[in-house]
C-alpha cells in the first residue's frame, strides 16, 4: 500500500490565495540603524565634540595622534575579544598573553642570539598555542571560559615572571636593539608614519586593517555566520552542523593573535619588556568590546563596534588629561565616561528599533 | 650553595615580607640583594609578597605560624602590617623593617630600619631640579593611592612648589607613554618630568619625543637602560635608594642578631639613600646596574 | 515545493531499501533510563510514524538518529554500516536532515542566515570565499513562500517572529536540505491548519521522492493520513510496531494512551 | 481535579458577567505592528477560543492581558475598572492565571518548586516565614497525578522532563493559581491524546466552577469541544467573532485559514 | 473527514488504568552528591591533605586559624557575590566597595570627632545606597551587570582617593583608634576569640554565621527560590509574577552589606585605611563563589560553596608560602590548583548525577 499513488496532476503552487501581506522593505537608514555599533558611534562623536569643545590642547593633529595611538593599543586586542565574545566566551588571559607573546619573542631571539624574527615567528607559534589550549580546555572540560582563562591568567602571569627570572635573572628582558632584524621589526610592528603635518604610530594602520579584515570575516564569510551561531545559541549551532568546537578554538586564537601582535609593539617600541606587566588590561579589552555593542552573553556584536569603544576609551583617558582635570579623580570621570556612553549607545539603538 | 667562613653550621630560616607588585624590577633587586646575602651566611630566605595591606600582615602571622628565626617586612602600610610585626617581636622573633615605614618602625618595637626617606629623597630631587633652574615639574605616580609614591611626590612639591601630579596606569608601558605625551601636550610649560620607577622613565622619555617637548626627565631608581640613558644625558639624574643593599643588610643584620646578638642604626634607621647617579659618577655605577646588583 | 524536495534528494535512493536500521537501542541520559531495546527502520520512500505519550521517549529516538546525543546501548546502521554519530554534522553529512521540536535556531540572527546555517552558500570553493548573500536571501525567501510563511522582512532576527512562524523556517530548512532521510519531530504542533496542511504535503512529496521520512506527532489523523509504518512508545520501550495494512486509524487512535478516553469526553463534553 | 478549580475559584463569580473587556486594542513591537484594533470580552463561566495563523497576533492579545506586555493602543478593563498592567505580578493579583506558549518555567529549579513560583506557600504570615516545603511538594505532586503526569521525581529540574511533561506542569500549575480568569495559549500543542483530554476537561470544569477562560489553539475540534464564543485573528485584526449558537464546526474549519484546504488534502493524500 | 468520534459514556476518572511507573525517592546519599557545593567540597579536602602532607608549618592549629582568616576576609564578600551571582548578576565594584565603607566609616567619625559607631552606621546607610544605586540601574537601563559595575568600579575608586585626599590630605585616613567607640567595635569586627588552644579571628564566626543565614535564606525562605528564579530565567520568573527588580536590587545591596561588614573589619583591625585597597578583589570574590559551584549564567550555586570556595583560595594562597615555594612561581600554582580544583569538582558531579 505504501508505493506513492498517482493522483491527477494538480498545480504545485501553494502561495495562498487570500492577499499576501506586503514584505516591508527596510530603508537603508533603518538599516544602518540597526548596527550594533550606532549607538557607540554616537557615544564617540559625543565625547569627541565634548572634549574637543572644553580642552584646547585636545584639538591639535598631535593629540588626535595621541588618542589614535592610544585606541589602537586597546583596539588590536579588543577586537579578538570582541570576536570571541560575539562567539559567546571570555578571554581574562588576555592581558598577560600579551607580555607572555612579548617576553617570549625577545628571550627567544636574545639567549640565542638570532635574528628578531625568529624570536617574532616562534613567540606566534606560541601565542597560538595558547589559545588552541584556552580553546581546547573549554571544550574538553565544558567548564566556563570565565574559569578556564581565569586559570590561564593566573598561570601565565606565573610563568612571565618564574621563566624570565630564570633566563635572564632579572624580571626584565634585556634590551634587545642590537639584534639582527631589530630595525626592520621594528619597522614593522612600532614605527612612526609621518604623514606630513602629523606623525602617527604605525600600529594605528595595522588597528584599522585588521579592523576591516574581521569585520569582513563577520558579515562576509561562512566563519562570521558561525561566529554569530555559537555566540547565539551554541545547542542550536551543534544542531544544525556547525563546527562548534573548532569555531571556539579558533576565536581563542584570534585573540591570541592579536595579544601577540601587541605584544610585538610593545617589545619593538620600548626594546625591553617587563615580566609583570599587562595584568588587568583584559576588563579594558573586554569594556572597549561591550562599549562597542557587543553582548555580554555572545550572539550580538561588530568589529567596528570594538574599535569604536577602544576609540572611546583611549579618547576618555587622555581627554582627562588634556582637559588638565585633577587626576585623583581621573577614575572617577572615566567610569562617568564609560556610563554616559553606554546609555547613549542604548538610547540610540532603542529610538533606531522604534523607527521603521 | 657557597658558605662564607663565619657563616655557622646551623642554618637559620628567615622570612621576608614585602608589598611588591609582582615583576617589578625595583623589587627583583632587593630579592637579589637578601638572596646574595642568604647564600653568604648558610640562612634558608623565605619570600613573600602581597600588595594588598591585609594580605600582607597575614603573610607575616604566617610566617610567624611557621616559626621562622628571623623577619624582614617592609612597612608600607605601616598601620595594617606594623602590628602583625610587633606579634612576632613579642613572640621573639628577631625582626627588622626595610624600605619603606621610616617613621612608624619604633612605634612597633621594631630595633632596626633600612632604607631611604622617601620624604627626605623627593625634597632633594626638588631642590636639584629648583637650583638647575627648573620652571614646572611634572610627578608621575604609576600606583594609584600608594603611600610611598605620593609621599615622594609631596617630598617634590615641598621643595619646588609649583608641581603637579600624573596618574598613569603602570601595568600598561604604552598608556603610560601616551599619558604622559598627552600631558606635555596640554601643558607646554613643563619643564622636568620626575617619574618613579625606571621602566616609567623610558616611556617617559618615548612621550617626550613623540610629544616634540624639551623638558628634562629625572627618576626614582635605577636600571641597565635608565643607566645608559643618564650616560647618554637624556636622563638628568636618578634617585637611588639602593634596593640591593635594602635586601641585603635586612638579611645579614637579623643573621648578626641570632648568632651575634648586635644590632645597628643604634637606634635610629639606617639609610641607604638618597644616593644621586648622575653623569658624575654613572660610568662607575652603570656595569653594576646592567649586573642588577644597583 | 515538490520540486525543491525532488531537486535536493539524493539520485540514488530506491523505495523500500532501509535507510537508517537501529537495534536494540537504548539511551540513558545520567541516570534516567528514557530509551530501552528499541528497534526501527527507516525505508526509502516510506513514512514512519513515532507515536507516544509525553516523555516516551520520541525525541530522544530521533535525536540518536540525528547525531545529537550518541546511543548508549544496541546499533544503529546507516546505509548498512554500523555508525556512531559524534555530532550532528557527521548525520547531516550521510543526508540526513531534521527539524528539532525544541527548534535549533539562533534567535539574534536573520531568518535567511538562519536557513542556511551550516550549509551556507558561497561564491567559490576556496577557503575564506565570500558568502552569496543575495543568493541565499533569495532561496529562503522564496522557500518560505511555498510554505504560505510571509515574514514581514527575511532579515529581521529569527527571534521576533511567532513560534509557527519559526517552526515552518526549521521546516523549511529541513526540506531544503534533507537528501535521504527527513526527520520531524512534532513538526505541526505550533502550526495553524493552513501550515499544518502544507507539512503533511511535504512529508508525502519527500516520500515521493524516495526518501526515508520519520513523522513524530500526537495527532493520530495527521499520522494516519501519510504514514506507512507506525511504531508507539511507551516509557521507552516499542509496544506497537505495524504497517498501515495492518492497522485502521480507529485502532490507531484507540493504542495511542487515552485515545478511547478522548472521544469518551467528546461525548461527555457534549453539550 | 474539579475539586481543585473548584475550591480555587474566586467565591463572587456570576455566570455571564464581564470579567475582561478590552476595546480598540492594539500593539506594537519597535516598528512591528502585531495587534490592532480589536475587541474582546471575556464573561464568567464562558470559554472565549481565539483562533488565527501563525503570527496572527493570538499570543500578543493575552500577553495584554496577562500583563507581560502592556498595550499601546486601546482600553481594558478587569472588573470594569480600567487597568494598565505594568507586570504580570498585578494581573495574577486579580486572579488571572496565564499558561504562555513559551512556558515561562526556570530550567534548573526542581519541579514542585516552579509549580508555586511566585505564590509560595508559607508556615506563617510575617517576613521571612519560612517555605512550608513539606505541603507544597505534595500539592505539586498530586495535581500533575491528576492530569495524569507521572514524573520520576518531584524534586527533579524541570528542565530535564519531556516538552510535553513541562506543559503539563505550567497548566497544572495555572489551574491551580486561577481565581477568577484562566488563559492557556496552545495548551494542547505538545500534549498526547490523553493529556489534551485532560486538559480539555480542566477547561469545562474551569468554566463550570465560574471563572472565564481564555483558550489559543489551532485545532478547531478541540476549539468546539469546550468553547462558547469564537474569535479569529489575522495579521493582528479580528476577522470574526461569534457565539457557539451562530458557528458550526465545518464553518468554524472553513473560517480558519486554509480549513478548506485540509480537507481537499486528507482527500488528495488519501490512498 | 476528521471529527471525533462518539462513544458511549465512561466514568469520569483519569488516573491511567495501565500501571503507573514507580516515582523514584533517590537515596539521601544522591540527593548530597546532586548539590552544588559537593564537587568543591571534595576539591577542599583534596588541597588540604596536598599541604598538609607537604608542608609542616601547616599542620600547626595556627596554622588552620591563619588560612581560615585569610578565608573569611574572603569569604563574608564572596557570599554577597555568590547569591548575586545565583541571581543572574556579577558586581565589579565589590573589591572597592569594601574600601569606600571603611573610609566612610573613619572619616565621618574622625573629622566630626565622633564615636566610632556613628561612622559604621552611616557607612552602612552609604553602602546600602551605593548597592542601592547598582541595582537600580541596573533595572532602569536593562544594561548588563558588568557594565554598570564596572562603572561605579571606576567612580568609587576614582572617589575613594579624590574625597579621601579632600578630606586628610593624605592617601590613607588619620588613625582612629583613641575615638568613642572604637574598642567595642573593634570587639564587635576585629577581635581576637580565644578558644584556648589557639586564637581565631573574629570574622570567622562571623563569616559562617553569614553563610549559615545566607544558605537558610537560600533554601528556606519565598526570597531564595526567588532569587534562584531571577537567576535561572528572569523573563519566566517575571511571567509567574516574581518582583524581578526588588530581587536584583536586594542582591546588590547583599553585597554591599557584605562588603560593609568586611570594611569594618577592615578599619577596626588596622586603625586606619589605604585609598587605593580593595582593586582587583573583585575577582577573588567571583572566582570564590564559581570555584563553590555557582553557575556563571545564574540559577545554580549555593552559599555554602561559596564559602567552601573562599576557603580553597584562603588555603592555597596560604599554604603556597607555608610550603615555602617561589613568589615568582606564585600565581602559576594559584592557576594550576584553581583548575584542578574546578575539574575534580566536575568530575564529581558529573558522577554524581551518573548515580540513583
Ligand atoms: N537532557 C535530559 N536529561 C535528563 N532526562 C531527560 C533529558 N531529556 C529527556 N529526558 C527524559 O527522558 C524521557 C524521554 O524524553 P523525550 O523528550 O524523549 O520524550 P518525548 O517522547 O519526546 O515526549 P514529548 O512528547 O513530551 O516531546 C523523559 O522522561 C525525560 O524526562
Ligand atoms: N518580541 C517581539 N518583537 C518583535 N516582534 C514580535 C515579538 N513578538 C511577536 N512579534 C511579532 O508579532 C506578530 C504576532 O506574533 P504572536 O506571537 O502574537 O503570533 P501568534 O498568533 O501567537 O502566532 P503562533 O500561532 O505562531 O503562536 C508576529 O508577526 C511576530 O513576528
Ligand atoms: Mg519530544
Ligand atoms: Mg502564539
Amino acid at each position: 500500500m505504501s508505493s506513492p499513488v498517482a493522483t491527477p496532476p494538480s498545480p504545485p503552487s501553494t502561495p495562498s490565495t487570500g492577499a499576501e501581506p506586503v514584505r516591508v522593505q527596510r530603508s537603508l537608514g533603518a538599516r544602518i540603524l540597526s548596527r550594533p555599533e550606532v549607538g557607540s558611534l554616537a557615544a564617540a562623536i559625543a565625547i569627541f565634540v565634548f572634549f574637543f569643545a572644553i580642552a584646547p590642547p585636545f584639538r591639535t593633529a598631535e593629540a588626535l595622534s595621541t588618542v589614535l595611538y592610544s585606541a589602537s593599543t586597546i583596539g588590536i586586542v579588543a577586537l579578538g575579544v570582541a570576536l570571541l565574545m560575539i562567539g559567546g566566551e571570555f578571554d581574562l588571559s588576555s592581558g598577560v598573553q600579551v607580555t607572555t607573546a612579548a617576553l617570549a619573542s625577545s628571550m627567544i631571539s636574545y639567549q640565542f642570539s638570532l635574528n628578531a624574527w625568529v624570536g617574532v615567528l616562534v613567540s606566534l607559534i606560541i601565542a597560538l598555542a595558547i589559545g588552541f589550549l584556552n580553546g581546547w580546555l573549554l571544550i574538553k572540560t565544558k567548564l566556563p571560559s570565565f574559569l578556564i582563562t581565569l586559570s590561564t591568567f593566573f598561570m601565565l602571569q606565573g610563568i612571565n615572571l618564574g621563566v624570565t627570572k630564570l633566563l635572564t635573572g632579572a624580571v626584565a628582558t634585556e634590551n634587545i636593539s642590537d639584534l639582527d632584524g631589530f630595525a626592520s621589526a621594528k619597522a614593522i610592528f612600532a614605527s612612526d608614519v609621518d604623514l606630513g603635518f602629523v606623525n602617527v604610530k604605525v600600529s594605528v594602520f595595522w588597528w584599522i586593517l585588521f579592523t576591516l579584515v574581521a569585520t569582513w570575516i563577520l558579515l562576509r564569510t561562512k566563519t562570521g555566520n558561525w561566529i554569530f551561531a555559537v555566540g547565539g545559541n551554541q545547542d542550536s549551532a551543534r544542531a544544525v552542523g556547525v563546527p562548534v568546537a573548532r569555531v571556539k578554538i579558533g576565536l581563542f586564537m584570534g585573540v591570541a593573535f592579536c595579544a601577540w601582535f601587541l605584544g610585538q609593539h610593545l617589545l619593538f617600541n620600548f626594546s625591553t619588556v617587563q615580566a609583570g606587566l599587562g595584568v588587568g588590561n583584559e576588563l579594558i579589552y573586554i569594556v572597549a568590546a561591550v562599549v562597542g555593542g557587543a553582548l555580554l552573553t555572545g550572539g550580538y556584536g561588530s568589529a567596528i563596534g570594538a574599535a569604536i569603544g577602544a576609540f572611546i576609551f583611549g579618547m576618555t583617558t587622555q581627554g582627562i588629561v588634556y582637559a588638565g582635570w585633577d587626576p585623583n579623580w581621573f577614575k572617577t570621570f572615566l567610569g562617568v565616561m564609560l556610563l554616559l556612553a553606554v546609555l547613549l549607545n542604548l538610547y540610540v539603538k532603542n529610538s533606531a528599533s522604534r523607527r521603521k | 650553595q657557597q658558605t662564607n667562613t663565619n657563616a655557622t653550621a646551623q642554618r637559620f630560616t628567615i622570612a621576608m615580607i614585602t608589598h611588591e607588585q609582582p615583576g617589578d624590577s625595583f623589587w627583583d633587586k632587593i630579592r637579589a640583594g637578601a638572596q646574595q646575602a642568604a647564600s653568604e651566611l648558610n640562612v634558608d630566605l623565605k619570600y613573600s609578597n602581597n600588595q594588598d595591606a591585609g594580605q600582607q600582615a597575614t603573610l607575616v602571622q604566617n610566617a610567624i605560624d611557621s616559626k621562622v628565626n628571623g623577619i624582614a617586612v617592609t612597612l608600607a602600610y605601616a598601620d595594617q602590617v606594623g602590628p602583625a610585626a610587633q606579634k612576632a617581636v613579642q613572640a621573639g622573633i628577631p625582626t627588622v623593617a626595610f624600605n619603606s615605614g621610616i617613621n612608624e618602625y619604633q612605634k612597633y618595637d621594631i630595633p632596626m630600619y633600612f632604607g631611604s626617606d622617601e620624604d627626605l629623597a623627593g625634597q632633594s630631587a626638588g631642590q636639584r631640579i629648583a637650583q638647575a633652574g627648573g620652571g614646572k615639574a611634572l610627578c608621575v605616580v604609576q600606583e594609584q593611592g600608594s603611600v610611598a609614591l605620593e609621599a615622594r611626590c609631596a617630598g617634590v612639591k615641598k621643595s619646588f612648589p609649583s608641581t603637579e601630579n600624573l596618574q598613569v596606569n603602570g601595568a600598561d608601558l604604552p598608556s603610560v607613554q601616551q599619558t604622559i605625551g598627552a600631558k606635555l601636550q596640554q601643558d607646554p610649560s613643563i619643564t622636568d618630568v620626575v617619574t618613579l620607577g625606571a621602566p616609567i622613565a623610558l616611556a617617559a622619555l618615548q612621550a617626550k619625543t613623540d610629544a616634540g617637548s624639551q623638558a628634562k626627565v629625572v627618576t626614582f631608581d635605577l636600571n641597565a637602560d635608565v643607566a645608559k640613558a643618564i650616560q647618554s644625558g637624556q636622563i638628568q639624574f636618578s634617585i637611588d635608594q639602593q634596593p640591593y643593599v635594602q635586601g641585603y643588610m635586612a638579611v645579614q643584620s637579623l643573621w648578626l642578631n641570632l648568632t651575634n646578638g648586635n644590632d645597628l642604626g643604634g637606634g635610629k634607621p639606617v639609610l641607604t639613600g638618597p644616593s644621586f647617579v648622575d653623569n658624575t659618577n654613572i660610568s662607575k655605577i652603570a656595569e653594576y646596574a646592567a649586573k642588577n646588583t644597583r | 515545493m515538490t520540486d525543491t524536495i525532488a531537486e535536493h534528494a539524493a539520485r540514488d535512493l530506491e523505495v523500500g531499501t532501509p535507510l537508517v536500521e537501529m537495534e536494540g537501542v537504548g539511551k540513558s541520559y545520567g541516570a534516567i533510563r528514557a530509551l530501552e531495546g528499541v528497534n526501527l527502520t527507516v525505508n526509502a520512500g516510506e513514512v514512519t510514524c513515532v507515536l507516544g505519550d509525553n516523555g516516551a521517549g520520541k525525541s530522544t529516538l530521533i535525536k540518536i538518529i540525528s547525531g545529537l546525543h550518541p546511543h548508549t546501548e544496541g546499533t544503529v546502521k546507516v546505509d548498512g554500516k554500523e555508525v556512531h554519530f559524534g555530532s550532528p554534522r557527521e548525520s547531516l553529512d550521510h543526508g540526513i536532515a531534521t527539524v528539532y521540536q525544541d527548534l535549533a535556531v539562533v534567535g539574534l540572527m536573520e531568518v535567511w542566515r538562519n536557513f542556511f546555517l551550516g550549509s551556507e552558500l558561497r561564491k567559490g570553493r576556496f577557503p575564506g570565499a565570500p558568502l552569496d548573500i543575495a543568493a541565499m536571501r533569495e532561496i529562503a525567501d522564496s522557500e518560505l513562500k511555498k510554505m504560505g510563511i510571509f515574514v514581514k522582512d527575511i532579515n529581521q532576527p529569527i527571534g521576533t517572529l511567532s513560534g509557527g512562524q519559526r517552526q515552518c523556517v526549521a521546516i523549511a530548512r529541513a526540506v531544503y536540505f534533507g537528501a535521504r532521510v527527513l526527520i520531524l519531530d512534532e513538526p505541526t504542533a505550533a502550526l495553524g491548519v493552513k501550515q499544518s496542511g502544507v507539512v503533511l504535503k511535504y512529508t508525502a512529496a519527500a516520500r515521493d521522492a524516495g526518501l526515508g521520512v520519520v513523522f513524530i506527532t500526537h495527532n493520530p489523523h495527521h499520522a494516519y493520513m501519510v504514514g506507512d509504518h507506525f511504531i508507539i512508545l511507551k516509557l521507552g520501550r516499542r509496544v506497537l510496531d505495524k504497517k498501515r495494512s495492518e492497522v485502521s486509524l480507529e485502532e490507531l487512535t484507540a493504542e495511542m494512551a487515552g485515545g478511547q478516553e478522548l472521544a469518551e469526553l467528546a461525548h461527555e463534553l457534549k453539550r
